[in-house]
């Protein structure tokens, strides 16, 4: 038997694989690639709201993750290393490093001054983008063509990369829906919460959290090795605080700590901007109003306006 | 002074207050007795507008104020010790008690001064934050933020949690002479053998109901309630 | 018969979005002056705003190019924006015409016989303030840009043809609002002329903060400072401040003063390169569908219609190079008031003729 | 460097930090006092300029301009708290960042329709367009002064307002338990409106007294909600102090940095590098300022009473 | 001899000139009830949060059975079986009454760094909390979110988690304050059957409670033990009634 909180995931998921399967949408390369991007961003979202949902770790520096992910990427392909197998691994890599570094440092701070400290890191990784001039600096840089898959170029095709993308939607999907439910996940459920208590009974805070905020920007970084394989570009202007602040808006606005709301909110969000700035040039100024509507009347985002319509009480 | 009728609260489905009444009259002492989670403080709180009332009426003075805002309630002459104490924690010692301090009926009984001499305690900490208080410095000085507003009727939720024993005879002794004053009280505490040495009238809750009110001399005469409430 | 998509992508939001709109109305300008109809067909114009954000614009480009199909693509004003819809829109079926953005990567090695330009290569505009300090003897030059990557690129240009003392030479972060400390460096330094490029709402506030600073009496040379985009704002600030481009509002020839009197009677303020580039780029695609016979499909015949650009140019002499970027004449400007109060840019001297950039020299085209 | 620049430098820093402080007044009433995170601050300064620009074009006259500036951004400000703020005091900080900034990406775009997209700009008031002679070479407009005043003034006011006031204890005091002050007879909704209000038309007087030296363009805010978020939260969210001297602190690192960061580097690395190193910091400064400051003090260098 | 459960050696705590906890040094042994009686604002809480770790002594050192553990954090200490409840209630309010107790029985069953497995299903540790919160009397609020139950109830809930973290110093600070009579019964009877098991720390004001259950009581004043000794001495003390007591009849 299915619980009836399964029905939303099963759903989003199930849409998503059979689109490239329906004749009229399925044949648009166009289509394929906005959603491939909702995914991509999905994926961003998912572990921002890891920390963000979960743990009460508003980092304002997300973006900075989808930078090193591109940046891998475009460095590695500007040196005529085109290969996915060690392309990954060194996002990973270098997106968990620098997750611990900062993270290290952002964690002895709690709040609002968490959220700057992140911001001033976030910043710092896009100024350095910025001096990279040998990658293109402010201006960026074009690769020379999609990740190779141990030497395929199976990414190549709209529909191919879409499947890829979608792949590792579902697999950090349920690797995130296994960690929060864990006794792992609890402890930092229990830190949001109240952290003074947890430690009266004998959790060092410090380790669960920064092990969650590496896991969220390692996760964050494979977004970014996506992102610039989508786009086939990687700048800086991946890591602006301005995107960064999307994530967030992404997150809230599909319903903190819920994992399907971060793809709800990623989709809302970028379809929105899609669909109503083909409408019209001015289409912030029904995008502003909306998002305040969401807060003032959908308590919880998308999300919880989806609980409340069927009933599906509090899914922790 | 006040008057209950009929009282009804809920939080979201779960209903709590089941048609609570009673009265207190000026000058008048009463206590608000039950076990935990009968509804004491949901009791309180639906009167301070806090709650807001499903059903029934809260009169104060000959006026209905069920579902006010609390400020309004709290403009009538009702002083609030809540439950738990909620010192502002930004707020200096001084800056809790004048700065929603009052008096809204005449010359003011309530000064700093007089605070400070009720609890000496409160005036060595008087530059300190709310929240670098002890826990028994925190009720002196809910107390004492309840006072300044030089109310007709003061409510105390759990008066006493946290006083030591020397101070909580201070209390039972300043009570005694609010109530000589014409102050009306309403008071939620455990020391019920304290209490019934000075209140008038007792009530006790159940599950949200009143299932028994008496005097003091009927309260400690019952010998069932004496097991349940007393202790003694 | 068929007909034509054109797809306008430009930046609208933000500060900067003035300059996108000057090129997006530049561009109706010059189609509705046609009648709708560019090279006789029939013509929908779809604008895109790219947000200045790379990797949303890539994703406008796909739309315009995978499900409106479009012939061409017109845009972008920013070069970071350039180098994200670079690849995307020449690898299409489209052809994509900058109207602003002329990176150096465009035209030299990677240079595209899908791309073309009608403003010119960046750096062009910037040698022409370099060329005039030297050949007005300045010795001593204080230079000032923000820091990115379009800011080294200028002051390179600069230095290209100026070989006097460079006294400073500063970076400011992007978006800086206050110049107190480089004026003051300006003042120490007391150079015979200043370079300065600083685009946008930075140029309004050093301009004014320039001439408040009681600095006006130092030549300020600039590009993308003084413009018909930051003018309303500077007004009085810039009259007798420098720039370097290849037209002004002014430039005397026919189809320029009826195009100028068009344009302000429409949007009721003066047009810029912005507006012009983009205008001739109507122009140019309009030339070479002619060239090709109307026939949208033959792209090899549009793209030699291309090449050969041939109609008449609101700046007058205008050819496109081997690397689709074109070859023009460079002018030195300066801020006046008009009679009529407003702002503008005036042609002062010629510095460049039929001016090629340095980098069409690596070029090889393939076809 | 000759010693005059270092002092002009100095001073220079000093005033970048009134200004900021003078832009980070409101928000940090709003959002240290109140504790409401606003992230429309930023676009209530643009329509303050906005506003400033349009009125003194009307009556050409800058002081009839800021006349009516004011009261406009005032009830602008008590039509956002009527609509939308009053009913997100009460939820979390994040619901509060999600609205604010719907209201961001709303009011940039409704300025451009109004207002167009190229900037505007105010003249210099004439009584004040005088300058003084900062160093041969140099002037520095009176009105750079007049701001500088008016920060100062502010800061004063706010201070005053904040520690020693009834008013500044029940805003600080419902910051932390609205239904407690409720509760003890103050109608602490009105309150709020009120001191909302008053944040609002700082904002918008911030805005409208920078507008003669900066230029007045849509999004003009953006940018700079981030570096008076940066100078509250180094200063200690809730201490008017802390942020007027974190004011200070920004504005001299950034200018002095700016101006003298690359010849100390040069000091220690070759030319090339220590211009490349300098380039690549330099933007980076007052991140790395708040960085350093929140990583030895985590609540800010003057931080709020525990 | 075997080292005492607990030592103090000059504790000593300052907030700014204000001295709060003065050159306390205390022993109790294994199994000890011991109580911590005095004034409020005598320093009771804050000797509670410096054995627990929660805030660092200026200077002093503590030892637990014979280790000396002043340079341990609170978590590291709690996690040595020094286990505290808070004067002003500490909980989980959007967890669940049974999820708040579960917590502290998984923080001391094996680790929690385990990323696969439902940890709300995990019967060991439901059982465990199960059990503590019926010692305390909260048996039929297991599944109610703890931020929902009353004043009183909150306490019962801070005495159950305390308890789950399985202790072997408990250290208690009022946890009958908030309680009504009756809670207060239980709860006072449940100490009565910990009592000899574990080691204990007791502050409490309600003194009909504290000479019932004590071993020892020690008496702080302005942050200095006036006073240690059974509950006859302390009784008999005339320096702890004037200083604390008064006429309160024990
Ligand atoms: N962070 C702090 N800053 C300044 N003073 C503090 C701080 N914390 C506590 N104090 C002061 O230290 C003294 C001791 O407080 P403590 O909480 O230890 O008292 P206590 O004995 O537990 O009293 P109670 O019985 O009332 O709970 C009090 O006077 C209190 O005001
Ligand atoms: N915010 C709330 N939401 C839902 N239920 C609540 C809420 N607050 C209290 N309750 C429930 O209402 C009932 C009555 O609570 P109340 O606080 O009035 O009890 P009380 O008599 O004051 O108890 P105590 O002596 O423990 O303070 C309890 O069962 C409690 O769980
Ligand atoms: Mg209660
Ligand atoms: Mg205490």
């Amino acid at each position: 038997m299915i619980m009836r909180r399964e029905i939303l995931p099963l759903s989003i998921f199930g849409a998503l694989a059979v689109l490239p399967l329906l004749g009229s949408f399925g044949s648009d390369a166009f289509i394929l690639s906005i959603v491939a991007r909702v995914m991509i961003f999905a994926i961003a979202a998912l572990s921002l709201d890891l920390i963000l949902g979960y743990g009460a770790l508003v980092s304002f520096g997300h973006a900075a993750f989808l930078g090193i992910g591109a940046y891998a990427v475009g460095i590695l392909s500007a040196h005529g290393i085109r290969e996915a197998a060690i392309q990954i691994p060194v996002a990973l890599f270098v997106s968990a490093l620098f997750a611990l570094v900062t993270g290290a440092i952002s964690l002895r701070t709690k709040g609002i001054y968490f959220i700057m400290i992140t911001l001033a890191f976030g910043q710092m990784a896009y100024f350095f983008g910025v001096s990279l001039a040998a990658y293109g600096g402010d201006d960026g840089m074009t690769l020379p063509g999609r990740s190779l898959f141990f030497g395929y170029d199976i990414a190549a095709s709209e529909r191919a990369f879409y499947f890829l993308v979608f792949a590792f939607l579902v697999v950090v999907y349920a690797a995130c829906r296994t960690l929060v439910i864990s006794r792992f996940g609890r402890v930092i459920r229990g830190a949001r919460e109240n952290a003074q208590r947890m430690e009266a009974i004998g959790f060092s805070l410090f380790s669960y959290q920064l092990t969650i905020y590496v896991i969220a920007g390692t996760l964050c970084g494979l977004a970014g090795f996506l992102l610039a394989n989508q786009t086939q570009f990687v700048s800086p202007a991946y890591m602006t605080w301005q995107r960064s602040g999307e994530l967030i808006v992404m997150v809230l606005l599909g319903g903190l700590g819920s994992l399907n709301g971060a793809i709800l909110g990623a989709a809302a969000f970028l379809l929105l901007e899609e669909g109503l700035s083909h409408l019209t040039e001015y289409w912030k100024l029904y995008f502003g109003p909306f998002l305040v509507l969401v807060v003032l009347f959908a308590r919880g985002g998308l999300m919880g306006g989806f609980k409340r319509l069927t009933g599906t009480g509090d899914g922790r | 002074m006040l008057k209950v009728e009929g009282l009804e609260a809920a939080y979201g489905d779960s209903q709590v207050l089941f048609g609570i009444s009673f009265a207190i009259a000026a000058g008048e002492v009463v206590t608000l007795l039950g076990r935990n989670g009968m509804g004491k403080t949901t009791t309180v709180n639906s009167i301070m507008g806090l709650v807001r009332p499903r059903a029934g009426r809260v009169i104060i003075e000959g006026r209905d104020v069920a579902g006010e805002p609390p400020h309004r309630i709290a403009k009538c002459g009702l002083g609030l010790v809540p439950e738990g104490r909620q010192i502002f924690p930004t707020l200096s010692v001084e800056e809790n008690l004048v700065a929603t301090a009052a008096n809204r009926f005449g010359p003011p009984r309530w000064t700093l001064e007089r605070i400070y001499g009720l609890f000496p305690r409160l005036q060595e900490r008087s530059r300190n934050m709310g929240n670098q208080l002890s826990g028994g410095e925190q009720q002196m000085l809910a107390i004492g933020r309840a006072l300044m507003t030089n109310p007709k009727l003061v409510i105390l939720d759990e008066a006493t949690e946290g006083l030591a024993p020397l101070i909580r005879q201070e209390i039972w002794i300043c009570l005694k002479a609010l109530k000589q004053e014409g102050e009306a009280i309403l008071i939620i505490d455990k020391n019920v053998d304290a209490l019934a040495a000075f209140a008038d009238r007792h009530i006790i809750l159940e599950k949200g109901r009143v299932v028994w009110s008496g005097n003091s001399a009927a309260l400690v005469a019952d010998p069932v309630l004496k097991d349940r409430y007393l202790h003694v | 018969q068929e007909k034509l998509k054109v797809g306008i992508v430009v930046t609208l939001s933000g500060p900067s979005a003035v300059l996108g709109q000057q090129a997006r109305d530049g561009f109706n300008l010059a189609v509705k002056q046609m009648g709708g109809k560019l090279g006789g067909l029939d013509t929908e114009v779809i604008v895109v705003d790219d947000e200045l954000k790379p990797d949303v614009a890539v994703n406008k480009v796909k739309g315009l190019v995978e499900r409106d199909q479009v012939n061409f693509v017109v845009g972008p004003i920013f070069s970071n924006v350039l180098q994200a819809i670079h690849k995307p829109v020449v690898d299409s079926n489209a052809f994509l015409i900058s109207p602003n953005a002329g990176t150096s990567n465009f035209a030299g090695p990677q240079c595209n016989p899908n791309f073309f330009v009608t403003s010119y290569q960046n750096d062009q505009v910037h040698e022409v303030l370099g060329k005039t300090a030297q050949d007005k003897g300045y010795k001593r030059l204080f230079l000032l840009a923000p820091n990115y990557q379009a800011g080294k690129d200028s002051l390179a240009g600069v230095k290209r043809h100026f070989k006097g003392e460079i006294v400073g030479e500063v970076y400011t972060p992007l978006g800086q609002l206050d110049f107190s400390a480089e004026l003051a460096q300006i003042a120490a330094a007391k150079p015979d002329a200043v370079f300065a490029f600083m685009p946008g709402g930075m140029g309004v506030n050093l301009v004014r903060q320039y001439r408040q600073a009681g600095l006006a009496n130092i030549p300020f040379l600039s590009a993308f400072t003084v413009d018909e985009s930051t003018l309303p704002a500077q007004k009085e600030a810039a009259i007798g401040f420098f720039g370097g481009a290849n037209w002004a509002p002014d430039m005397k020839n026919p189809q320029n003063e009826a195009f100028v009197k068009a344009y302000e009677a429409a949007y009721n303020s003066v047009p810029g390169t912005y507006a012009m580039q983009a205008y001739d780029a109507a122009l140019l695609i309009d030339a070479a569908i002619k060239s090709a016979g109307g026939k949208l499909s033959d792209k090899n015949a549009l793209r030699a219609g291309l090449k050969k650009a041939d109609f008449q140019s609101l700046r007058g002499n205008f050819k496109i190079g081997v690397n689709g970027y074109p070859i023009q004449d460079f002018y030195l400007v300066q801020v006046v008031q008009r009679p009529d109060g407003k702002f503008a840019t005036s042609l002062r001297e010629k510095v460049f003729s039929d001016y090629v950039d340095v980098y069409a020299k690596d070029c090889k085209p393939s076809n | 460097m000759s010693l005059t620049l270092l002092y002009v430098q100095t001073l220079n820093g000093l005033q970048l930090g009134v200004l900021l402080f003078l832009i980070a007044a409101g928000l940090t009433l709003v959002f240290g006092v109140m504790d409401f995170v606003n992230l429309a601050h930023g676009v209530q300064y643009m329509i303050g300029a906005y506003l400033a620009a349009m009125f003194t074009a009307l009556t050409g006259n800058f002081f009839f301009g800021l006349a009516l500036a004011l009261p406009c951004a005032l009830l602008f400000g008590l039509l956002l708290e009527f609509f939308i703020f009053r009913h997100l005091y009460a939820r979390d900080h994040l619901d509060q960042v999600l609205a604010t900034f719907g209201i961001i990406l709303t009011l940039n775009q409704a300025v451009k329709v109004i207002w167009g997209a190229a900037p505007l700009s105010v003249p210099i008031p004439e009584i004040f367009s005088g300058s003084v002679v900062l160093m041969p070479g140099l002037l520095y407009p009176v009105w750079r002064l007049v701001i500088i005043a008016s920060g100062l003034a502010i800061a004063l006011l706010l201070g005053l307002l904040v520690t020693k006031t009834r008013i500044g204890m029940l805003v600080r005091a419902g910051a932390t338990n609205a239904p407690m002050v409720s509760a003890l007879g103050v109608d602490i909704g009105r309150l709020f409106m009120i001191v909302f209000g008053f944040g609002a038309m700082l904002a918008g007087f911030a805005g409208a007294m920078v507008a003669p030296i900066l230029s007045v363009e849509p999004g003009m805010g953006d940018n700079l909600l981030i570096l008076t978020f940066v100078v509250i939260v180094i200063g200690g969210i809730g201490s008017i102090r802390g942020a007027f001297i974190a004011a200070l602190l920004v504005g001299l690192v950034d200018t002095l940095g700016r101006s003298f960061g690359p010849s100390i580097l040069r000091a220690f690395l070759d030319p090339a590098a220590a211009s490349q190193t300098g380039r690549a910091l330099a933007p980076m400064l007052i991140y790395i300022l708040m960085a350093a400051v929140l990583f030895f003090r985590p609540a800010g260098l003057f931080p709020a009473k525990k | 001899m075997t080292a005492p459960m607990l030592e103090l050696r000059g504790i000593r705590k300052n907030f700014g000139a204000l001295l709060v906890t003065d050159d306390v040094s205390l022993t109790i042994p294994r199994n000890e009830l011991h109580a911590m009686i005095g004034p409020n604002g005598a320093g009771k809480t804050t000797l509670i949060h410096q054995i627990s770790g929660l805030l660092s002594s200026n200077s002093g050192q503590i030892f637990l059975n014979g280790e000396d553990i002043t340079a341990l954090d609170l978590p590291q200490r709690a996690r040595k079986g020094i286990v505290r409840s808070f004067q002003i209630t500490s909980i989980l309010p959007h967890f669940s009454t049974l999820e708040n107790v579960a917590l502290a029985v998984q923080a001391r069953s094996g680790s929690s760094f385990r990323f696969f497995g439902r940890a709300d299903h995990e019967a060991a540790l439901n059982e465990a909390a199960l059990t503590a919160l019926a010692e305390v009397g909260l048996p039929d609020r297991a599944n109610l979110r703890a931020g929902l139950l009353s004043h009183g109830e909150k306490r019962q809930l801070e005495l159950a988690i305390a308890l789950a973290a399985q202790p072997s110093v408990l250290l208690l600070d009022e946890p009958l304050a908030g309680t009504g009579p009756e809670e207060s019964a239980i709860l006072i009877e449940l100490l009565r059957r910990l009592k000899g098991r574990l080691t204990i720390v007791l502050i409490e004001h309600d003194m009909e409670a504290v000479f019932s259950l004590a071993d020892r009581i020690s008496v702080l004043v302005y942050g200095k033990i006036i006073a240690t000794g059974t509950p006859q001495a302390i009784r008999d003390n005339p320096d702890v009634r004037t200083a604390y007591l008064g006429e309160e009849t024990v």
